[in-house]
């Protein structure tokens, strides 16, 4: 049952399983067909579902996603592809002000059971316009769910759980993930939307992340525990809703606190998170909990500075000593 | 459009009751019952009126935050509709629209949308869905003059076009957006023309004429049924009123408003029946006392109306549970 | 020198000020001129300064942005005024993708002095699409600063201090300020960009906040005044930068915190607060951090529904009370 | 537009040196010495070249982020480009923007814009200062046939016109935008046709005859001056390469493809010199020789480069003080 697969053929699996067993599913979005994707996760759709459902849009981000949510109202079940998510800014008014809003404002008749897809983060020199990680901004946004996943076996499960879930959904995709390779497992129940998953246990310190710096944080770990650290890995999967439960449980047990996000540091998800251990469970802190973001800097083109922006593994550790200091 | 006795007191009717109710909703908004903004649809009663009788129950609306006269020709009750005005738990919305977010399922009647031209995107989607699941249905979607500078209403048209898709655009041009007369907001002040310009059947209407309206939202709603692809009715029309109940009316000159008055759809249609000898026969004023009933129902309907608790302030952030 | 004016006055009197001193200042925005401002900022200025510089534009919020980025690229200083605050998102990509990453993409060459006012808060029962407090979103940006005048004085002062910056400023009006009055000194020196300023001393707990919620603070202070509880009220003013050393000197004094913003709670700008107390003052804290925020829901339209989601002066003092227990 | 052998020689060098620049770009993609997005311009050469020889010192250009060819033809040093790719301080900007981000002051190019169509408002508002300022500029911003279906497009040719504003939008129609062909990004495949909607004057050029090109272009800087409003100019050209290096082309025939090279830029401006009797006094391989001692030295110059110190990482987020 488990195969070893990369995290774009994961996703392109799960959309593809989804299309069959339900007619009102369909794919939309720039060069989503012809193309077969900019990052290839549609590759071969066009071919076996037709022009119907897997639709290329011509460049108008506001109006293919606005489209989604007409087509949700209207007893679909679309995923809408936004391929990088800076583009995303073009569709904010219709995310926010729409998709997010429309449950509430018709009071209650209508919900909104749209998908949106998008690549995200930087690392690979594409500079400012194409590099940003928002999916930490979004979370801020009630009536959206925001989902981040860093597994192949979450890239799988989570389109699923979105597509099941009546309210708008939007995953972040880390680009750099696409290529990533693991296990996969098609037949067990998925961990449901919300609900934290812990990569590693250790008793020093808790480190919250998610996405791609989960492989950081999990490379930081190593690297501590040969310096006899000894950290706790979580992965939070979903940054709305956050897993406040799991996040306590895990203070409570090592009283230390490293969060690592893709965020610019200034109103990150991981002030969120500190600011909720802070209510939640300050007298469990046995030091300042720590955070290590990306520098905030419109990312820049040269590898020596990008890498330097971005949160690392080096950065993880050096933060984890100070904090154990 | 024939014009018959029938007809003629159903249009009457329909006209008066949006606005008598919206005249009432002026003396309540003076009384603090109604709050937030309140943008009156008088004068440009005709076009919705002539739209929605093409419709058949089926079909979706998509309206502006000037939809009072829109949710009311749908056939939305007067009751419904003033409760949300008055933010009551009985409103269409249950109080959480207010008057720029009227929504009824039952009706297919998609609100009420406060950001200009945001409800074009989700008109493409609606008539998308149709298309795809071949069910035969009209996405009918109203919007103003303002509303076509939008980046949305290029986007949206042109993939209605590219697509075709059954939408049916029934833009109110109004002359103004706000305090923004058209000849300052767009180089090409013929909006049917910029539509037709994505290869969409476009048309400009006289929207003061319910008649002229509702024969050619006939003839629109064929087309789509016929050919698929979109259709653009602009009607050209007037606001006897302020934006909403906080403007100043600096922007324009009385006389213009007075000039338009004279063609005031009510009036148009009085004239009409009369030429045809049949407006004795229209029984206005029994259509008056039917309609001042209808409101004054209305009005103590919401009166007598409950409020949401404060405990279910949270609800309907996300779908609740049970209706999962 | 001081006079006792209205907020909306305030604001065009500095507006007017500026454009008459210097010849590449105007204003941009939809029903700037001829209509005098949906909140009437700019009653008047049209017939002072013709429609050259009083530019109604059509309803299109992401061009009218832009051209004022353009604009300040060429070398005016143009002041765009969005409506209201949900409207932004249109324009967000412009803001956002343009204005706050032209000066760092460019390596230096292309700074963007612009000034984007917009009109923002609940309270007013506008329902969703129309009440949204987003400027502890906006905060998140690199590239912009953020600015929240409470006071006649900072609607004056903070204008002139935008126009004076050489980098994208941002400053959100509560709209329910427009009318409320105070006194104004138009000669004084101007407290800079990023300074916060302290309304109220005191020695129990520190509340930090902006905006109206300023005024509801200085409420609750004197409610609790009376039951001998001591607040420091401290209006932060800016959002970004934020005056960190102001921040830590009232903790370090009161050791006891609590914010009051407008934003919804989730990645609010009282996170980021949070935040960085706990990186930089962990050890002066006698008890978890409070905050009062907007519940995370879209606004309401019934007034009942919407004051209950918004930050009032009895929360205040209720967290006020749980912090001090 | 007269060609003599000056002009010719002039466009030949000036297209053949994007030409070769590009070559080699993609042989130091592989070497990697170039990261990140990257996307030529070979085929196109036309336009660039066409277009910037109209303008003067004072106009200002707003491109792509296909942008080498317009860097290269405004004049900036193939050094500060190939910098800019390698990523190097002494990069047009420093190394912070790359492929899609070069920009330079002095020649009033303001980038290098990954956005698609989000140049266009820029463009409203530098041509709006120099209006107010009665400065006698034209802003150049090109553009692509995909850009066009983006609601920035439609607002911002609206103020174009609504406020008859000196710029000249070039759009490249290389009949693709990314994998998606231009017949199902738009319902009216005729883009000048869809400009003139807005009351702007438009034309199509076959942008693979640099003449033509430059002939449009001289045209619609003196229809500017004179006349103030905007101008479109639709380029008909194609892209020979990939969209960019991770482009496998599914979406289009290899003899598509094919055809159009028949139709290259340099070829046929060698083929009206034949013509003409110019070609050998052109001294082609002089120019090639020329060409490929200045991209030679571009790499050589790009490889010398530096980094920008780590610890500058933070500067020009906001200007520095010593700047202001
Ligand atoms: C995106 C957006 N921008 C601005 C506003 C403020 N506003 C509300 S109505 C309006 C005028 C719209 O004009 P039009 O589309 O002609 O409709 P009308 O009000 O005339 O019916 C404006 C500017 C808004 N609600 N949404
Ligand atoms: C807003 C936005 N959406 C999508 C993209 C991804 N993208 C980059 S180039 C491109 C195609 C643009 O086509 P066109 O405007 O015709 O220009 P061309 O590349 O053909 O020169 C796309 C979809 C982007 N950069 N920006
Ligand atoms: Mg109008
Ligand atoms: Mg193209």
């Amino acid at each position: 049952m488990s195969e070893n697969i990369s995290y774009r053929e994961a996703l392109r699996m799960a959309i593809r399983e989804a299309m069959l067993e339900d007619e009102r599913v369909f794919l939309m979005g720039e060069d989503v067909g012809h193309y077969g994707g900019a990052y290839a996760v549609s590759m071969g759709l066009l071919k076996e579902f037709g022009a119907q459902r897997i639709i290329d849009t011509p460049l108008c981000e506001s109006a293919f996603t606005g489209a989604g949510i007409g087509a949700a109202l209207n007893g679909m079940r679309p995923i809408v592809e936004i391929m990088t998510a800076n583009f995303s800014l073009l569709a904010l008014d219709q995310i926010i002000n729409n998709a997010a809003s429309l449950l509430h404002m018709s009071g209650g008749q209508f919900n909104v059971p749209l998908v949106i897809r998008m690549a995200s983060g930087g690392g690979k020199q594409l500079g400012a316009q194409h590099s940003h990680s928002f999916e930490g901004w979004f979370a801020h946004i009630p009536g959206l769910k925001i989902l981040t996943p860093a597994t192949v076996q979450d890239a799988y499960d989570m389109l699923h759980l979105a597509l099941a879930d009546p309210d708008p959904v939007l995953i972040f995709e880390n680009a750099l993930l696409y290529n990533s390779k693991g296990a996969l497992e098609t037949q067990k129940k998925a961990l449901p939307i919300g609900k934290a998953f812990q990569h590693r246990s250790g008793k020093d310190l808790s480190i919250f992340t998610y996405g791609i710096s989960l492989f950081k944080a999990l490379e930081a770990a190593e690297t501590l525990s040969a310096e006899g650290i000894d950290a706790e890995v979580i992965d939070l999967r979903s940054l709305r809703p956050l897993d406040d439960e799991a996040i306590m449980a895990s203070v409570a047990k090592t009283h230390r606190v490293l969060i690592v996000d893709e965020g610019w540091r200034s109103g990150s998800i991981s002030a969120e998170i500190m600011a909720r251990i802070n209510e939640q469970a300050f007298f469990e802190l046995d030091a300042p909990m720590r955070r290590v973001c990306t520098e905030e800097v419109p990312l820049p083109y040269s590898q020596h500075l990008e890498q330097a922006a971005i949160p690392q593994s080096e950065k993880i550790v050096d933060m984890a000593r100070t904090l154990m200091e | 459009m024939y014009l018959d006795l029938n007809r003629g007191r159903e249009f009457y009717k329909k006209m008066l009751l949006i606005r008598r109710f919206e005249e009432r909703c002026v003396e309540l908004y003076s009384h603090e019952k109604i709050r937030g903004f309140l943008h009156l649809y008088i004068g440009e009663e005709a076009i919705a009126v002539g739209i929605m009788q093409a419709l058949g129950a089926e079909d979706a609306v998509l309206a502006t935050y000037r939809e009072h006269g829109h949710a009311l020709a749908r056939g939305i009750s007067a009751n419904k509709v003033m409760a949300e005005l008055y933010g009551k738990a009985e409103g269409a919305s249950r109080g959480r629209g207010g008057s720029m977010h009227i929504f009824d399922a039952k009706s297919r009647f998609y609100g009420g949308s406060a950001i200009v031209g945001a409800n074009l995107p989700l008109a493409v989607g609606m008539a998308l869905s149709d298309k795809m699941m071949q069910r035969k249905r009209v996405t009918v979607c109203f919007f103003g003059d303002g509303a076509v500078a939008e980046g949305e209403f290029h986007e949206s048209i042109n993939l209605t076009a590219l697509w075709q898709l059954p939408v049916l655009f029934v833009c109110e041009n109004n002359l103004y957006g706000m305090g923004t007369a058209l000849t300052i907001s767009h180089s090409e002040t013929n909006l049917a023309r910029k539509a037709a310009a994505y290869r969409v059947h476009s048309q400009q209407v006289d929207g003061m004429d319910v008649l002229k309206v509702a024969q050619a939202a006939e003839e629109a709603v064929q087309r789509i049924h016929s050919a698929g692809g979109p259709v653009f009715l602009e009607c050209l029309s007037y606001r006897f009123r302020a934006h909403s109940m906080y403007d100043a009316e600096l922007y324009r000159e009385k006389a213009e408003v007075e000039e338009w008055k004279t063609k005031d759809p009510l009036v148009l249609l009085q004239k009409r029946l009369e030429t045809m000898g049949l407006w004795e026969e229209t029984n206005a004023q029994g259509l008056e006392d039917e309609v001042s009933q209808i409101v004054n129902e209305a009005v103590d309907f919401a009166e007598k109306g409950t409020l949401e608790p404060i405990e279910d302030l949270m609800k309907f952030v996300y779908t609740p549970k049970e209706k999962q």
